[in-house]
């Protein structure tokens, strides 16, 4: 039982800190938010430079080998800053579903083949792939002769995507991952910004050119790989979450203290006080979440991993709802305003609440397993 | 005791809706609807669509031009107007500025300003909050100082609603620095035109642009803008915070909206799920309570006149309501309520949904913030 | 639109008031409560004599034929003395429901005969009825040659009953209502305190004789009888909510002004300010509520009518819970005490919120009714 | 970082977990395991079954008695006692007195008082609330006077816990009343058998007889029974109630009373309801996320010793939990939680829901009120 972060895991987040600090600060942002793409390559490179990119994947495919709670150091700096590239899409959840699904079966020499081509170009910054899985509306895709018809809707990211892995019901019922190059013909992306300042898109196949890259979903090992490889994101996140939620309560609690109304710091007055106590509570609560989130993500218990994980985004996304509204709330106005960091927290929070599923559906899908239990 | 309308009134329900269904301009309707902001030009075109029928000061007596009606007239106009998807009434012409001017302004003034109010044929807007007065704005700033016959105002007026659309700014100034604060407080009209004023628009986190910041250098306004006496704006400026508050718990529109809520959760299947048809059936309990209770406080103002602290549980529930509405709806889409401003992705309901939650988050913060509301219910209802 | 009670209503509450400022004393009713009957039958006889038992009875029947509205003034003026006697079910809700039970057919004189019997003892507090209904564990009872068999648990003031009106199972499936005498052979009654003072019967029938009174149960119209009084019964004890919170919210306030602690009166701690004025809200919107639910507690029309008790028992049970807990917590280790009046409160808010069907399932059945309507 | 126990800490958990089956007597586990109240032999045997296997003081260090554990064995052997169903300590003297005896008692005192501790020979109680000072500790109004080798106390404390067992009780009495409030404060022994002691029962609103008045008139008290110098009182009462936090959070208590409740609902059906199954949910995630703050905050005690404001935290959030559990218990029963202490009526487990409900909300009021906790947590956490 430790909750100390070693050394070499605190170098790692000063450096991203560092980062974020002095090459993303607001007004650059800004201007990364308002160019055509939303995001930079040029940011990219830097975080491929930093070896940030490489964190999440293996040594034997050029990366760094670390661990979910790596990630979640960094998703936790990236969140001060609210990093606009896509990291948790490129960096997080690709490369462990690559790694989960085209190893299912050893010795499968395509499946090694594609893991060796991508996998250290993402490490490099060289390749963005991204993830098109449904969303709650379950539109589907459907593959028949190696061809993909249908519809992905919100895919986060995708219009960056230097190759898209699209899940797809086949022909057998089961479901198939293909890789599909967006420009392909029979590929309609439609990009757009979404509230946090990301973006997203929508994909509509007919009859796209694709190709098969999972092993096979005997026995569901795909779906189970890419549900695996959404849980390792969701746990970064989790900390995402919570490095903004940090920035929030520091930024509220230093305007409390300089805010002068009726002749007094408004941080004096004992309403507002406790007010920030309870958002402290909701922080330290999602931050314990956000740890164990990180520790059981990789678990191969199924059930009790997604039970971890609907209890983590319970605690987080009640976190976030709680932190972002009040913190608006205490600035007044002021909270209000798009030159603020803090409306941009909030709207940030306001989008995790309700990605990979919001509160009401962890709750629920936490009280079905427990009882299962 | 009788909770239920009288016949008349009940009568002049029908007639109101009548009149919406016949007169809005579908085109209004729609965007009203659906959560979609106005422009300046669809506000004026139905607030004239009302002058034209006499409808165009709902709370104003008939010596000014108004109906003359009672609270409950009013309540039932501005539900009916609501529900059949109006817009709501301009508010700083027609609730703020013009129950001062009838109350404290001079003959002329009340005969030079308040017909073009009643006619849409200028806009008002409000110059209270300054940078360092939200909550308590008696510790204004901005300065007037009297030179022959007029006052050179220097100072920043902020959070100014609609104030790019304004051709006057009515202002809270200070006229008399040495005096204690609430007492050296002028009130003052000002025509938006005069040099000097510059108005600088403030975006929102939901990318609205509603509010702004107004500059005053050097304005020069005549002395006959000032509203009764020197030094005695504050009583004014309290009297207009008291009149602000009528239609305060927004019943007509939280209806449509929770109307609007329910269409979409219908439509996405969401109330299946247990947990959010309870949130809907609360938040519609709650509102139900809330137009009773609001009742009961009109009822009691037919013998007290101007609403009490009684308005601060109106606003406090009411802005939880709407904000309570304005959540669940977006978290009825799910991820499609992620796209930011985009009306070509997903549902067409979808678009204003999440920019709608955010914007909403402005109900507990302007007009008082809900927790200068709970102030005055603990001091001036339960005496603490 | 009027929400004046007029003069006749006005005076009625102040008798009931004063009644229970004179006689029914803090002192006074713990000695009542402690006694072997746990009420005591002078108070009855005196109550009596104020006509307040005869305010829901006809005057066909030696009523004063008056409505909820007048049963909910009277119930208010109860609230802040914690009235123990029977008044909700002896007066309130088996006057309403012998009214609507037992002449549901015209012109059948047995039922006419048990009308003329009874309801002029009820009104001159010569005789209590008491409804023996199904609890929410839905204890069943059933009817065979005139014999009733089963088990009613906590039935409300049934051990004071001179008469017990039991719902049972008939032979053909329907519901019957019958009479039974609590003295008759076959009957076992467990008569015990409840958390608030009042008392609570567990009720055993073996073959006990019982006579039916019902008109029959066509179109189960001795069911919606039932649940007809309930409704009139739920919105009395929904105006006894109301009477007891507002004394609540007065002695908490009166508290806050007078102890001191840190040098000042505690309530002008601003934290405490804002949850008194929380509680204040609460209290309007169920004082709100209680007018809806006197309103519509007769209408014809039951979903209409079901779907307005609901919500105002969601209202009013909220309440109930958010004003006795803070109540008790503001007035720290002094609201824990059995010396103050606030913790009998306190238990009679708690029991009310789970008596007539608690918070969530009236909050369920309201989501219900909305949707089909 | 890594969140799970050591191999050594989960052999030492079974080890407790295997005494705790086999050596806690069965109608003690009974009683506990059904939320009812124990007697004062109850308490006494269960902890001198604990000293005989040398674990009477699970927070002691090895040189008075004590196991000698880290705070993570200390948490284990908590969490495993009330999953087993053992009583709880007995705090008064084993964690809060002792350690004050520990760090300022004189070795003739701390030879005097503490292996009667550990043996349950004696019984102690605290004096540190009075009727005019609940939260607000350093107003304490009781007076001790030096009079040769003895102090007269003369003053009255209140809510002492189980003070109707003790035989000792520790006092906050003011030794200067002309110094500023914390500065005037002594710390007293005071043997209840000494003449002008008298306890008088406090009933609470769930019928029991838990807390206490304790009257003192002209109690003669020697010396020596002064902790530390006179007038420095304060100081050793703060690091008491720095003490009294260790555990406070109640993890293993609220995952004991959290598996009752799921006991409970799931044998009346109620987990079948989607709302009161996402209320049990809700609780059981808060706690799983509380258990893994407290951890964090024994983790950074091993480098900081005393627990910080943080406990503060553990304090809100823990008795929030234990209040939503024993909430849900009452309601789970529906109205066979109305029956006032009758266990002969409904099922078996439903007798103490009610009366366990009332108990409970001394939780957030006894110890620190939670409203004290959050400004702590304001103030010492946050800097406001």
């Amino acid at each position: 039982m430790n909750f100390d972060f070693n050394e070499e895991q605190m170098a790692l987040q000063d450096t991203v800190r560092r980062f974020i600090a002095k090459d993303y600060t607001f007004e650059k942002r800004r201007a990364i938010r308002d160019s055509v793409a939303g995001w930079s390559r040029e940011i990219w490179q830097s975080l491929a430079d930093l070896g940030v990119l490489a964190l999440n994947i293996d040594e034997e495919h050029g990366g760094l080998g670390y661990g979910p709670q790596e990630a979640g150091l960094v998703m936790d700096a990236f969140g001060a800053g609210l990093l606009l590239e896509p990291y948790l899409a490129g960096a997080v959840i690709a490369p462990a579903l690559i790694r989960r699904t085209t190893s299912a079966v050893p010795g499968d020499t395509a499946a090694h083949n594609f893991q060796e081509e991508w996998l250290p170009k993402i490490a490099a910054g060289k390749a963005i792939v991204v993830l098109a899985h449904a969303d709650a509306r379950g539109t589907a895709v459907t593959e028949a002769n190696g061809k993909l018809s249908g519809r992905k809707a919100v895919v986060a990211h995708g219009g960056c995507a230097d190759l898209l892995l699209v899940s797809a019901r086949t022909a057998d019922g089961g479901t198939g991952l293909f890789a599909v190059t967006p420009g392909a013909e029979g590929v309609a992306l439609h990009d757009y910004p979404t509230l946090d300042g990301q973006r997203a898109a929508d994909i509509i196949f007919d009859k796209a050119p694709a190709q098969r890259v999972d092993a096979g979903d005997t026995a569901n090992a795909t779906q189970h790989a890419i549900e695996a490889a959404l849980d390792i994101g969701l746990a970064a996140l989790c900390a995402e979450a919570v490095g903004i939620m940090e920035a929030t309560i520091a930024a509220t609690t230093d305007y409390l203290k300089t805010r002068q109304q009726f002749g007094q710091p408004i941080g004096r007055f004992q309403a507002l006080q406790h007010r920030m106590a309870d958002m402290l509570l909701h922080l330290e609560q999602a931050r314990s979440m956000s740890y164990l989130a990180a520790m059981h993500c990789t678990s191969e218990d199924t059930t009790a991993r997604q039970r971890s994980l609907s209890a983590a985004k319970v605690t987080i996304g009640q976190a976030c709802r709680f932190i972002a509204q009040n913190a608006v709330q205490l600035h007044g106005g002021m909270g209000m305003t798009d030159e603020l960091m803090l409306s941009h927290w909030f709207k940030r929070l306001t989008a995790i609440e309700m990605s990979f599923g919001d509160t009401d559906m962890h709750l629920q899908r936490f009280a079905r397993l427990s009882r299962a239990a | 005791m009788d909770l239920q309308f009288s016949p008349e009134e009940n009568a002049f329900r029908e007639e109101v809706r009548r009149f919406v269904a016949e007169q809005l301009p579908a085109p209004i309707r729609d965007k009203v609807m659906n959560g979609v902001h106005l422009n300046r030009d669809e506000h004026v075109q139905w607030q004239r669509i009302l002058h034209q029928r006499g409808w165009g000061g709902p709370g104003w007596p008939k010596e000014f031009g108004g109906p003359g009606w009672m609270p409950a007239e009013q309540y039932i106009f501005e539900e009916e107007c609501a529900a059949g998807g109006a817009p709501r009434l301009i508010s700083f012409g027609l609730k703020m500025i013009a129950p001062v001017l009838m109350a404290f302004g001079s003959p002329e003034q009340q005969q030079r300003y308040l017909p073009k109010i009643l006619a849409a044929e200028e806009w008002w807007c409000q110059g209270y909050s300054e940078p360092g007065a939200g909550s308590d704005l008696a510790s204004v700033k901005t300065r007037a100082v009297k030179e022959g016959d007029h006052y050179i105002v220097n100072g920043q007026k902020t959070w100014t609603t609609l104030g790019q659309y304004a051709d006057w700014i009515f202002c809270l100034v200070r006229t008399d620095p040495e005096a204690k604060k609430q007492s050296g407080i002028s009130f003052l009209l000002i025509d938006m035109k005069s040099p000097g004023v510059t108005v600088r628009p403030i975006i929102t986190l939901d990318g609205a642009h509603e509010v702004n910041e107004v500059w005053l250098e050097d304005v020069r306004v005549p002395v006959e803008n000032l509203i009764g006496e020197e030094n005695k704006g504050w009583t004014y400026a309290k009297f207009l915070l008291g009149h602000e508050r009528t239609n305060i718990a927004g019943i007509g529109i939280a209806k449509r909206e929770l109307a609007r809520l329910k269409r979409i959760a219908e439509a996405e299947g969401r109330l299946d799920d247990p947990l959010f048809a309870a949130r809907v059936a609360q938040v519609e309990i709650d509102l139900i309570a809330l137009e009773i209770t609001n009742l009961r406080v009109l009822s009691a103002e037919r013998t007290k006149k101007a609403p009490g602290p009684e308005a601060s549980i109106l606003k406090i529930k009411g802005t939880e309501i709407q904000q309570a509405i304005a959540e669940l709806m977006m978290q009825a889409v799910g991820p499609y309520a992620l796209p930011f401003r985009q009306e070509d992705v997903g549902p067409d309901y979808a678009a204003n949904l999440a920019t709608g939650y955010c914007n909403q988050r402005k109900l507990s913060i302007f007009g008082g913030s809900n927790e200068i509301q709970k102030n005055i219910i603990s001091q001036m209802i339960l005496g603490l």
